[in-house]
């Protein structure tokens, strides 16, 4: 009963936090309900069991990307409203649309199967976090490395793109002559 | 009873909404939201998944798919901010230099 | 030395042709003439060296390329093949002893000699992969030739030439893939050899396939009916040594192909298409005969003329027995000298004139009687007249392919009428009747430079024609020996009858 | 003897190709007696072989093969050659002739600018038709058959800057050439069923085949030869050949080269002999083709294409003659025929010297006053070709009207024997036309003169042979029927009846000729006759032709070049071409590189996946 009511309620939100990030103009509003989906994405990965990946959106998502785009948000000016052109919306909508009815015509579907059997069990009595470690660190270590020399490999691109010519002012400076 | 068609269902609609901010949104950093929510969804899905045939994986997936977005979110702004400074300005309709 | 004859016969050209950008511009022409005047010489000395006696290759060069995937670079020459590569090496020389150009001729002698180098190569090549490196190389300097020193419409031309013929080599490459890909799978080894490819017996329906993909290729090089539409275009806009080239020697890859690729590989697939195309060889012969008899432009007329031969080539071809291969062979030879030289026939009256509209000529028996004296041999030769080159090779190509159908033969007979009617009316239509035109009246007959081009193809035409014997005779063996080789591996009834063995009809009679 | 062959079969080639090289100088009287005195040392070898292979017909005949042509597989066509009773005849009888008209032709051509090139190719021709005559098997044969269409295209073409001289000439060729195919199959077949194109070791071998496949044979060879010797339906170039210089139609176009098709069924009487009912069809066209020739002679007013009809109509004749199986009395009747026609046509040539190059017997008469030699050789002629006792014609016509009768073909004995009166009728208003009756030419202006001594001289052994040649039939029968079957006759009872039938009406035809054409000509209401008109418009076959083969396939060449290739086949070639082309022009539009409109055919991609998913998993759960 719990977890209908909590799957309903974290639903509702984050799908309307969701739809207000691709409807406002505002990207301060963008970005806070971005936040607050991610925040509530969490919920669902909790409800699932997912302790470990719970606190890890939250961490990375809340805490990292969405700082990173606050910051790279202070370049922008974000005061003004977002000036969009459309050309033609009832395309997006009718495309959209279409792949959301599929997608759930698909999905409600009947897809379990007997014959998938679970390729690594969960062990039962071991929390979710010492479960997620084991296999991480046994069956995906290599991937887990490369991600980690990924990330840094990310960082030090971004760090490198977005501080070339750090030392120019882009507020002050006139928009012609930045190059 | 929530089953994992509820989850799946839930997962689809985010992405579609993500969809539909990426075809819809002409500015760079709204787009790079829409994608955020494009993978958040399928996060969902995964874990809904992995939940349910009680294998790992789906939630390892996950993990890397966070990984992935984190580092997309890191090269990304940074070009962004680069495209800025060259453009100053983040609208997808300045960019048409692949016009062929 | 001779071991390596092959080689040196075929990158001599390059060798030469890249050391001639060194060589000062007013002095390129005899340089070039001479380049290719050795390399005549050295095809000269590779059949005094040749074998008579002996049906397989010979002069085998091997070295592999690839291992792992079976490329070699692997040359060898037969009976077949011989005296096409004299055939070339003739040719070229004597185009480019008779050139007339005057821009850019460094330029064009170059690429002529590495046009050479491709050409020789297709006809040595024994390797699939080395065989259709220089079957593509090929057009590319021809492409050049055509495309800078062609007519006003060279370019639409150049690029529907290279584009069309393209086209078909690639399912060609389709083809010799999967045909490696087959030989792999039945010897657990990868190899291009056409010699190792010869001992691999197909079953049916893949021959029927991969025949397929080859007959694409070589038919449009041929180029067969309906493929034949970039053939008018090329050589109406092609300059006269291009015309020539491309008449006398590229025509012949897309038959010479047929004979070395699909007749022995594919041996019952041939048998299961030879009344398909037989039938198109028969549109080919007719329909273009009566479209060249409606040209007004004469060099449209011995273009589609060639067209016109070609199918009787492919006949002789596809009849399947001794004396249809090594008449369309021969044929192959002699249709190279004669649509050579009535080329370089059109371009001397074309360099007189500049335009080659037979409605502006009339009468030129007249004022050239020695230029009419050669076009009129060269005409009987293409109309197959006995004793001429012609002759020789359309008779063995008629008489090979009537053992195979009497009726089709009977219809494709008609191509001694139909040749004969449009040669004769172009020939009525250029030479006789008073001189209509005031600036035909004084006309230069031909000069020593034409003649040194013509009068030996003359000499060849008539001598040929009355004594074929010294190249009949190693095509008839190595032609023997392949029949033998098809007669053994056709796997289904109808290709075992059809394709008669040798042995027991020798012993019949 | 090998020796004396060669010679003769080569002294014409030598002729010819000394009078090649000076072929575009200006008028050598050397070429024109160097080739005239080589003919003769051919001529005097074919005697030397003749006399040889008459001392002992059996054991003597000369067979040479000098050297290997084709081989391939299991062809192989030596170029052989063999002197045998039959070929040593034609030999004589082309040496004779052609030395003949060469001498004749010195004269002649005198003045003509091509002089040399015109020995050439006469010397040429000759070559080829010893070729044709002498060749021991079907190739050899072959290529004397197309050499003599070269040769005749190029003589009949002489004049090149004539329009009609040109036409007739490539009608000429490619007419010869359409039968030349028929020759050709025969050939293929002979090479397939027999193994061999040797004639010996083919006919050997040809009582072993099925009878359809030699009556195949036998109709595929008749075919070729109809071409060469003109019969119906391939003889309308044979008049219009008429446009080529006089000398060339009397050696080519009556006396050799027509006679081959002849040559080829005597050559092939082995054949002939096992396939009656093929002959019989030889017979009976020969038979047409002799009276429908004879009626377009009549009325025709042009004097050497009278001349060229009456050729036909003889040719025919000769095809009843070898169709019956009387092999030796057509080769007879060829001989004869040669020597008297050769000579009709010789002393045409110098009528039409005399006359400016006149043909019209209307415009002429009374010209035996100017040019009475002439006139003597003609009527000669005319008398042996009208079959009068004691001139050659007489013997060997009389000989096939008796094979008619004899085989029972009482129709086509008819037919013959009407065509015999015919034949006198028309042989003798030529002369009494242009020799006798007013002089019309006066009034036209015409200054007739005699030809020049030496060629009236040339013309005077053929005038002896026109008419002693029948007294030699019977050592000719003895001789060559040593090789060819020997014909029996049945019919000696009523011998003397049908020779005296046959004269009678060869008498008769003379006389009306005579009569009507003594002081005039015919009343002009009989041209206005049907049938006149029939016989003058040559039965309407020439502008039949014309509209039915001619017109037709030019302007279905040009529909073929204009409308298929052009609009269809290198059509639809542009048309893939050009699909490809605007596809790609018409699909840039999508690379506008505005990335939103990318994504949303991104996402229109993605629809379409998802789609062909949903309705491909769908379709697997319901059709299980």
């Amino acid at each position: 009963m719990f977890e209908t009511v909590a799957f309903y309620l974290f639903s509702v939100l984050t799908i309307t936090s969701f739809v207000v990030v691709v409807t406002t103009k505002n990207a301060l509003y963008a970005l806070s309900s971005l936040a607050a989906g991610m925040i509530l994405i969490s919920g669902f990965f909790f409800l699932l069991n997912a302790d470990f990946l719970g606190v890890v959106q939250i961490v990375v998502y809340t805490g990292a990307v969405m700082a990173l785009y606050a910051f790279g948000m202070m370049f922008f000016d974000t005061t003004e409203t977002l000036r969009e052109s459309h050309a033609n919306p009832r395309v997006v909508f009718v495309l959209s649309g279409m792949i959301a009815i599929i997608l759930v015509v698909m999905l409600i579907a009947p897809i379990a199967s007997t014959h998938v059997s679970a390729l690594y069990p969960m062990v039962e009595g071991v929390g979710n976090s010492e479960a997620v470690g084991m296999v991480l660190f046994t069956k995906y270590l290599i991937p887990f490395e490369v991600a980690a020399v990924m990330l840094l490999v990310a960082m030090i691109g971004g760090i490198v793109l977005a501080g070339k010519k750090m030392d120019e002012s882009l507020t002050t400076s006139e928009q012609g002559d930045v190059k | 009873m929530i089953t994992l068609n509820h989850y799946l269902v839930l997962s689809g609609l985010l992405f579609s909404i993500g969809l539909v901010g990426v075809i819809k949104r002409k500015n760079l950093l709204m787009l790079f939201f829409a994608t955020e929510i494009m993978l958040n969804a399928v996060n969902v899905g995964f874990a809904a998944i992995s939940n349910h045939y009680g294998d790992l994986s789906g939630q390892m997936f996950a993990f890397f798919i966070i990984a992935i977005a984190a580092s997309e979110v890191a090269v990304g702004l940074g070009l962004l901010i680069l495209m800025y400074k060259r453009k100053s300005s983040v609208d997808l309709d300045t960019l048409t230099t692949m016009k062929g | 030395m001779s071991e390596h004859i092959l080689s040196i016969l075929v990158f001599f050209p390059l060798v030469a042709g890249l050391l001639g950008i060194l060589v000062d511009k007013d002095s390129i022409r005899p340089y070039a003439i001479t380049v290719a005047g050795i390399e005549f010489i050295l095809s000269i000395w590779l059949w005094s060296e040749f074998d008579m006696n002996f049906a397989g290759m010979q002069f085998i060069e091997s070295v592999p390329l690839i291992e792992q995937f079976g490329i070699s670079y692997t040359l060898g020459v037969d009976g077949i093949s011989l005296f096409l590569i004299i055939m070339t090496t003739l040719v070229t020389f004597i185009s480019l002893g008779s050139l007339t150009v005057t821009n850019r001729v460094k330029e064009l002698m170059i690429t002529v000699l590495v046009l050479e180098l491709t050409m020789v190569g297709v006809f040595v090549a024994l390797d699939a992969i080395l065989f259709y490196l220089f079957w593509e190389l090929s057009l590319v300097p021809m492409l050049y030739i055509i495309g800078v020193w062609g007519g006003p419409k060279r370019l639409y031309a150049g690029i529907k030439f290279f584009l069309y013929t393209f086209t078909g080599s690639l399912i060609m490459l389709v083809g010799m893939l999967y045909m490696a890909y087959l030989y792999y799978q039945a010897t657990g080894t990868w190899s291009f050899s056409l010699l190792e490819w010869y001992r691999l017996q197909l079953p049916y329906d893949l021959q029927l396939w991969l025949f397929g993909a080859f007959f694409l290729g070589f038919a449009i090089k041929v180029p067969m009916f309906p493929f034949h539409t970039w053939l008018p275009y090329a050589h109406g806009q092609a300059p006269t040594i291009g015309s020539v080239i491309l008449a006398a020697v590229l025509l012949k890859m897309g038959t010479y192909g047929f004979v070395r690729f699909s007749l022995p590989l594919f041996p019952d697939a041939s048998v299961a298409f030879m009344v398909p195309i037989a039938v198109l060889a028969i549109i080919m012969i007719i329909y273009t005969a009566m479209v060249a008899y409606a040209q007004e432009d004469i060099k449209q007329v011995v273009a589609y003329s060639s067209v016109s031969h070609m199918g009787v080539i492919i006949l002789g071809t596809f009849a399947l027995n001794v004396e249809g291969i090594t008449g369309s062979i021969f044929l192959m030879i002699s249709h190279g000298i004669v649509s050579g030289a009535l080329f370089m026939l059109v371009g001397v009256i074309y360099d007189r004139r500049h335009t080659k509209l037979m409605s502006e000529f009339g009468g030129l028996a007249h004022v050239m009687p020695r230029f009419a004296t050669i076009f009129g041999i060269m005409m009987m030769a293409s109309v197959g007249l006995p004793l001429t080159i012609g002759f020789v090779g359309e008779f063995l190509s008629l008489l090979g392919f009537y053992e195979q159908s009497h009726m089709l033969t009977l219809v494709a007979g008609t191509a001694i009428i139909v040749g004969a009617i449009y040669m004769l009316s172009a020939y009525k239509k250029a030479f006789f009747g008073e001189v209509t035109n005031e600036k035909n009246r004084n006309l230069p007959d031909v000069n020593r430079v034409e003649l040194f081009a013509l009068v030996p193809l003359t000499a060849l035409v008539v001598i040929l024609g009355v004594y074929p014997k010294p190249i009949l005779e190693p095509i008839d063996r190595s032609v023997t020996a392949m029949v033998k080789l098809m007669h053994a591996k056709a796997v289904t009834d109808e290709g075992k009858e059809r394709i008669a063995d040798v042995l027991v009809s020798k012993e019949a009679k | 003897m090998e020796k004396y062959l060669y010679i003769a079969l080569f002294a014409p080639l030598l002729g010819s190709l000394t009078a090649a090289l000076f072929g575009a100088r200006p008028k050598t009287l050397f070429t024109g007696l160097w080739t005239s005195g080589l003919l003769a040392v051919s001529w005097i070898s074919s005697i030397l072989l003749f006399l040889h292979v008459y001392a002992d017909p059996s054991a003597n005949v000369v067979h040479v093969k000098m050297m290997d042509w084709i081989s391939a597989g299991n062809l192989s066509i030596p170029f052989g050659f063999v002197v045998d009773q039959v070929s040593v005849t034609m030999m004589i009888v082309v040496t004779t002739v052609s030395t003949m008209v060469h001498v004749y032709a010195i004269g002649y051509m005198s003045h003509d600018k091509g002089f040399n090139r015109f020995f050439s190719w006469l010397s040429a021709f000759v070559f080829s038709m010893m070729i044709l005559v002498m060749s021991d098997n079907f190739a050899g044969l072959f290529i004397g058959w197309e050499g003599v269409g070269l040769c005749s295209w190029g003589l009949i073409g002489f004049w090149y800057h004539k329009q009609s001289a040109t036409w007739a000439a490539n009608e000429a060729f490619i007419m010869n050439r359409i039968a030349d195919l028929g020759m050709l199959i025969g050939i293929f077949l002979i090479y397939w069923n027999t193994g061999t194109l040797q004639y010996n070791e083919a006919f050997a071998a040809m009582p072993n085949l099925e009878h359809t496949l030699l009556i195949t044979i036998g109709s595929f060879l008749f075919v070729g030869a109809m071409g060469k010797s003109a019969q119906f339906p391939l003889h309308t170039w044979l008049a219009d050949a008429m446009e080529g210089p006089t000398p060339v139609s009397a050696l080519i176009h009556a006396a050799t080269m027509v006679t081959a098709g002849v040559y080829l069924v005597i050559r092939a009487n082995p054949l002939y002999d096992l396939i009656p009912e093929v002959g019989y069809v030889i017979a009976s066209l020969g038979a047409f083709v002799a009276m429908f020739a004879a009626t377009m002679a009549l009325v025709n007013r042009d004097i050497k294409r009278i001349i060229a009809y009456s050729t036909l109509s003889q040719l025919g004749y000769m095809f009843v003659a070898a169709g019956l199986g009387a092999y030796w009395v057509a080769l007879f009747h060829l001989m004869t025929h040669a020597f008297f026609k050769a000579l009709l046509f010789l002393g045409a040539g110098n009528v039409m010297h005399a006359m400016d190059d006149e043909l019209d017997p209307f415009k002429m008469g009374g010209l035996y006053k100017v040019m009475k030699p002439t006139a003597i050789l003609m009527i000669l002629a005319s008398v042996a070709l009208a079959g009068i006792y004691p001139f050659a014609g007489f013997f060997s016509k009389d000989k096939i009207l008796e094979v008619a009768f004899n085989g029972d073909h009482y129709i086509l004995w008819g037919v013959l024997w009407v065509t015999a009166g015919l034949t006198a009728f028309y042989s003798f208003r030529l002369i009494m036309l242009t020799f006798f009756g007013d002089e019309r030419y006066k009034k036209l202006g015409f200054h007739p003169h005699e030809a020049y001594p030496y060629m009236l001289w040339a013309m005077a052994p053929l005038a002896v042979l026109a008419a002693i040649a029948g007294f030699f039939e019977h050592a000719f029968v003895d001789f060559v029927t040593t090789l060819l079957p020997s014909y029996e006759f049945h019919t000696h009872h009523v011998e003397m009846i049908l020779i005296a039938v046959t004269s009678t009406i060869a008498i008769l035809g003379i006389a009306t000729a005579v009569i009507i054409y003594k002081n005039g000509m015919l009343h002009p209401k009989w041209m206005e006759r049907p049938c006149y008109k029939l016989f003058t418009n040559q039965y309407y076959i020439p502008q039949f032709y014309d509209a039915v083969f001619s017109k037709p396939y030019k302007e279905l060449s040009i529909i073929f070049w204009k409308q298929i290739d052009m609009k269809i086949v290198d059509a639809t070639v542009d048309l893939i071409a050009n699909t490809f082309f605007n596809i790609g022009k018409d699909t840039r539009g999508v690379q506008s590189g505005n990335l939103s409109i990318m994504l949303r055919w991104m996402a229109l991609g993605v629809t379409m996946l998802l789609t062909f998913g949903l309705i491909f998993v769908a379709a697997a759960t319901l059709l299980g």
